[in-house]
């Protein structure tokens, strides 16, 4: 029975392993010739052979860390809510909410967004079409919240129950036990949470692609319709096999890789940093 | 203008009942005992006929399977080019280096205008050729410099892989450049959606796609209607092609015949289009 | 010697779920004494201390009835009534756990940490306070040079006076002590004894015990819980 | 005193951030159930068709969301039973054989291919079908196959590791009663780590059954079509629930078409939701079995 186990091992590995090297493979003619470190700082405009990567990478950039900007907030305090902050039964409510959260579809919540906060950021901004930074990015701030709330959380409920028993003989409330014993012993799935939550946020296609614009300028403010990595390879996808577009697409895929491939490392980092340290 | 949706709907409705009971004889009884699938990808335009098409011969014989994906002219021809499709659609004439690369044979069954369209609130509905260009360049901004309200003005425009695009860049704005700030959008439908929901949106669509939901805006004049892309009075027309990569062969042959046949051009007529026949 | 009543206990019943702990227990404990709890493990010693300190509250499933009034400045009053505030009451009745329990914070704060609750002191009388809870226990001389250091690094016996310190930082009158010695070898037994002694002039104290060498060592009074109720008999 | 502000603040602040996030949550699940519930009903997916003959095939449906249904179930069935020997057996290897170097190596592998974003899984998934196209036959090109392949890598990761994970928790005594009775290691694997383990297990199947279900960046690259009806073959193209209310978010073409939209968007949403909420109620059993119970204090 043991080679089957590790061939399947071997054969996950291998996927993980092929998806680089195709994407080197396939974007190797770019490398080759220079172009692929151009392309991260020059603009997309295939009408004059111009096909760099540069807005979609400040638009990846932009949406997903505001994002996280309104997504941290929102999810360290509903997660303090769901370990600890509030009684029992409010708590297991919210903690069932936000795992039926994790399943919605993510584009459910961009059908959703096209016709209830699209028009809604319109109207309030007073200019532009409501496709831009700040419609996805509160969105995709909603798609992330209920990953980081459960890192979060988990990472809370982490903390021995005789810990927090003993701040409470010593008189601490909850919100007190909360903020000056189980927070401070929590800065690992802290910032694991985060990173995480980055990495749902810069990975996620459908959002991006259906409520962000794809302009292909560069965003100036919050109001400016924007193109991701993602929403690229989906628009440009379908063009020909053999032009210099579709090989930018493996470029894009490599750089949204690197993107993942480092948040991941940094991830064990930590936990390696956190693991000595304790 | 184009008649109502709603009346093609009744007659659509109309004529998928009468299919199974056989009353309608004709074209469609080519595709009798055939069997396997057919892949149409490629122009946006084409959507709505081709969907029609395939609902009508899937209903005849259910043993067939057509499946039919948008992505635009580009991705039309590419495709079929490379082989990944049986028919790629584009909405403008294939290029001679593209014939020559694939070995293209090409079917034109409609023709169709693209015309610049606006929400219907707005109250611009007539500009100059110079003005459109503008505005698409990002030169104009705001509606008031056009005789609108005093709002930015909110360019949409399509991927690089579309037929539409190529054919309005070409004969609207003389090649001259689309702002970088535009909202891209996917295919013909989209375009037509997005306007209809943005008050100051402006964008170009196929004149097939136009309906009541977004206003077409008249150029130098003329506004783009059937009546006026076929008299050749509007300026900005082009032909709705369906490629195949050598002679057409089997079901492919078959659906290209429909689609010249009398039902075909019909089909296409009452989607806006106007037939070659 | 005249001594006054600290605590009565009346009419007290535990529940754990469908389990009953404590049936109607009576009880009464006199200042400036240490009274022991002994029996067979899981019958609820435990939860009997919980319920000093309504710790108990925090025990999903636990229900408590009855009445424990606790004598404030020469007043009985009814720790479960409403008028009652819990930080005052936890800080009054000091709890001490089984297993060293220090929080994941340097050896000052945790003595510390019952300052910074009640958000009292200005550093330089932390420090002073600080100091002078560490050395009730004897633990000053060992760990001044360490105080920055993670509580958590002390050893077992340390530990446990650290604890100890970190209870007494508000001068409790009441201490409650849950078999503070077991999880210790002998020699730190014997110092926690020592400082039981010592606290005895200033504290109502109740610990909880497997250990008849150590009750007979400290105890005035020896009580045994069994089938949730309480049994009493003065000893020395 | 500056810390009992902080202390105050902070409660309000949590409750203000769980209500926030509860209150956007209501308001989108509400907006869709009151724009589409009208357009539920046996004929959002049937269409004027009747259900008996669709579902025996007699009759196409033409006008209704069934191609897609069956199109999504089709895949799901099928990236879940590519995935699902694999990534079982993977983690069973990692948590009972792997270790060591090897083991370090592995984990972060299956950690990058769970970090890596789907459109780049179906960029892959796309460049393999064209690779297969040109050079080993032309009758290979995207299709139900290859969407199910790259769906099976994309929820991989998760079944590994839920099977690692539910293995590795399990309490020492469990792994060696029946060692010392006798039994070989590969029975202990089968008569009492794997069912002792289950619960763990089929959480991460739920949950792969979920992502299938619900992704669209995906499949978009690898072979869904606008209009495909029912699959026929895991060659050909085919319809997908996801995709279809992409397609009619940008282009509906009249009101009709649109409720289809949000119809699609609860029948989705309601599948996942269950799925996801139904996985984390098993992971849950699953630590309750595995953990001490009563009031050990």
């Amino acid at each position: 029975m043991k080679p089957f186990f590790f061939i399947s091992a071997v054969i996950s590995a291998c996927v993980s392993v092929c998806i680089v090297l195709f994407m080197i493979i396939l974007g190797l003619p770019l490398f080759r010739e220079g172009l692929f470190f151009s392309m991260l700082t020059s603009p997309w405009n295939p009408s004059n052979g111009v096909f760099g990567l540069y807005p979609m990478i400040i638009g990846t950039l932009g949406i997903s860390s505001l994002a996280l900007v309104f997504g941290f907030p929102l999810s360290l305090g509903t997660a303090a809510l769901i370990s600890g902050l509030a009684p029992k039964p409010l708590a297991a409510v919210l903690r069932k909410t936000v795992q039926a959260m994790t399943g919605i579809p993510t584009v459910v919540y961009g059908f959703i967004g096209v016709f209830l906060l699209v028009p809604l950021i319109r109207n309030l901004a007073g200019e532009g079409s409501g496709m831009c930074i700040l419609s996805s990015a509160l969105l995709l701030s909603v798609l992330i919240s209920p990953t980081m709330i459960l890192t979060f959380s988990d990472t809370f409920d982490q903390v021995p129950v005789k810990t927090r028993m003993a701040a409470t003989a010593l008189g601490a409330t909850p919100v007190q036990t909360f903020l000056w014993v189980v927070l401070p012993a929590s800065k690992k799935g802290l910032v694991t949470g985060l990173i995480l939550g980055m990495g749902r946020a810069m990975g996620d296609t459908l959002i991006a692609l259906m409520i962000s614009g794809n302009a292909i300028a560069v965003p100036d403010s919050l109001f400016s319709p924007a193109r991701t990595l993602t929403a690229h390879i989906a628009l440009v996808i379908a063009s020909d096999f053999d032009s210099p577009e579709f090989k930018t697409l493996f470029a894009c895929g490599l750089v949204l890789y690197g993107f993942t491939a480092l948040s991941t490392l940094a991830v064990r980092a930590i936990d390696t940093v956190f693991r000595s340290e304790s | 203008m184009k008649t109502t949706t709603l009346k093609n709907m009744a007659l659509a409705f109309i004529l998928i009942l009468l299919i199974p009971t056989g009353l309608m004889a004709g074209s469609l009884d080519s595709f009798k005992g055939e069997k396997g699938s057919l892949k149409i990808s490629g122009g946006t335009a084409h959507i709505p006929v081709m969907k029609d098409a395939a609902k009508r011969i899937m209903a005849v014989n259910p043993d067939i399977q057509i499946s039919i994906a948008g992505g635009g002219s580009g991705v039309g021809i590419t495709q079929v080019g490379e082989g990944l499709v049986d028919i790629g659609n584009s909405g403008r004439k294939p290029k001679d280096e593209e014939i020559a690369k694939y070995g293209l044979s090409m079917v034109e069954w409609a023709i169709d205008g693209v015309g610049v369209a606006v929400n219907p609130a707005n109250p611009v509905g007539s500009l100059t050729k110079a003005q459109i260009t503008d505005i698409f360049s990002g030169k104009i901004t705001h509606w008031n410099q056009v005789g609108g309200v005093d709002k930015a003005i909110n360019v949409y425009t399509r991927d690089e892989a579309s037929g539409t695009r190529e054919v309005f860049g070409e004969k609207a704005l003389n090649k001259g450049p689309i702002t970088t700030k535009a909202v891209v959008v996917a295919s013909n439908g989209a375009m037509k959606s997005s306007v209809a929901t943005d008050p100051y949106a402006i964008g170009y669509v196929s004149v097939g796609h136009m309906d009541k939901s977004v206003k077409a805006v008249s150029m130098d004049g003329v506004a783009p209607t059937v009546d006026t892309v076929k008299s050749r009075k509007y300026p900005i027309a082009r032909g709705l092609y369906s490629n195949t990569k050598g002679t057409p062969k089997g079901l492919a042959k078959k659906f290209l015949d429909y689609l010249m046949s009398a039902e075909g051009q019909s089909l296409a007529e009452s989607h806006g289009f106007i037939p070659v026949k | 010697m005249s001594r006054m009543e600290k605590i009565r206990i009346d009419d007290l019943s535990f529940a754990y779920g469908k389990r009953t702990i404590l049936n109607r227990v009576e009880a009464r404990f006199m200042e400036n004494t240490i009274t022991a709890i002994t029996g067979p493990s899981g019958q609820g010693k435990s939860s009997f201390l919980m319920v000093l300190n309504r710790l108990w509250e925090t025990i999903p499933g636990a229900h408590v009835t009855g009445r424990v009034n606790i004598r404030f400045d020469g007043e009985f009053r009814d720790i479960h009534h409403r008028s009652m505030p819990l930080t005052r009451l936890r800080r009054t009745v000091g709890m001490v756990f089984q297993t060293p329990n220090p929080l994941p914070m340097s050896v000052a704060g945790n003595v510390a940490f019952p300052l910074k609750l009640a958000g009292t002191g200005k550093r330089k009388n932390t420090e002073e306070r600080v100091e002078k809870a560490l050395s009730r226990v004897h633990l000053w001389d060992e760990v001044k040079d360490r105080l920055k250091d993670d509580a958590r690094k002390l050893s077992g016996g340390q530990q446990q006076r650290l604890c100890m310190a970190r209870a007494l930082v508000f001068e409790p009158e009441i201490l409650l002590l849950d078999e503070p010695a077991s999880s210790l070898d002998a020699k730190a037994a014997a110092g926690i004894e020592d400082l039981m002694l010592e606290l005895k002039n200033t504290c109502t104290l109740i610990v909880v015990s497997h250990s008849m060498d150590q009750v007979r060592r400290t105890a005035d009074r020896v009580l045994t819980l069994e089938s949730g109720e309480l049994h009493g008999c003065e000893s020395s | 005193m500056s810390r009992r502000w902080i202390e105050r603040g902070f409660t309000v602040f949590a409750f203000a951030a769980a209500g926030i996030l509860m209150a956007v949550t209501m308001v989108l699940t509400g907006y869709l159930v009151m724009k589409g519930w009208n357009s539920l009903g046996l004929e959002l997916v049937f269409g004027t068709t009747r259900p008996m003959d669709a579902l025996c095939l007699r009759r196409p449906v033409l006008d209704g969301l069934f191609p897609a249904v069956a199109g999504t179930f089709a895949l799901v069935a099928l990236s879940v039973s590519i995935a699902l020997p694999l990534g079982i057996g993977t983690g069973i290897f990692m948590s009972e054989f792997a270790s060591g170097a090897l083991k370090r190596m592995f984990s972060l592998f299956y950690d990058i291919l769970a970090g890596s974003p789907s459109i780049v899984v179906g960029l892959f998934g796309f460049s393999i079908s064209i690779f297969l196209h040109r050079y080993v036959s032309g009758q290979l090109y995207p299709c139900l196959l290859i969407s199910a392949l790259s769906l099976a890598f994309l929820v991989l990761p998760y079944l590994i590791r839920s099977t690692q994970t539910a293995l590795e928790n399990l309490p020492p005594e469990v792994r060696l009663t029946a060692l010392a009775l006798g039994a070989s290691p590969v029975q202990n694997l089968f008569y009492v780590l794997i069912p002792r383990s289950l619960p763990g297990i089929l959480s991460g199947v739920v949950l792969s059954i979920g992502r299938c279900a619900e992704d669209t960046a995906v499949i978009m690259l690898t072979g869904v079509a606008a209009s495909a009806g029912l699959p026929r073959s895991v060659f050909g193209n085919y319809e997908a629930l996801p995709f279809h209310i992409y397609t009619v978010s940008s282009q509906y073409m009249d009101s009709a078409e649109l409720a289809t939209g949000y119809g699609a968007s609860i029948l989705l949403f309601g599948v996942t939701s269950s799925l996801f909420l139904f996985s984390f109620i098993i992971k849950n059993i699953a630590t309750a079995r595995t953990a001490v119970s009563g009031p050990g204090l």
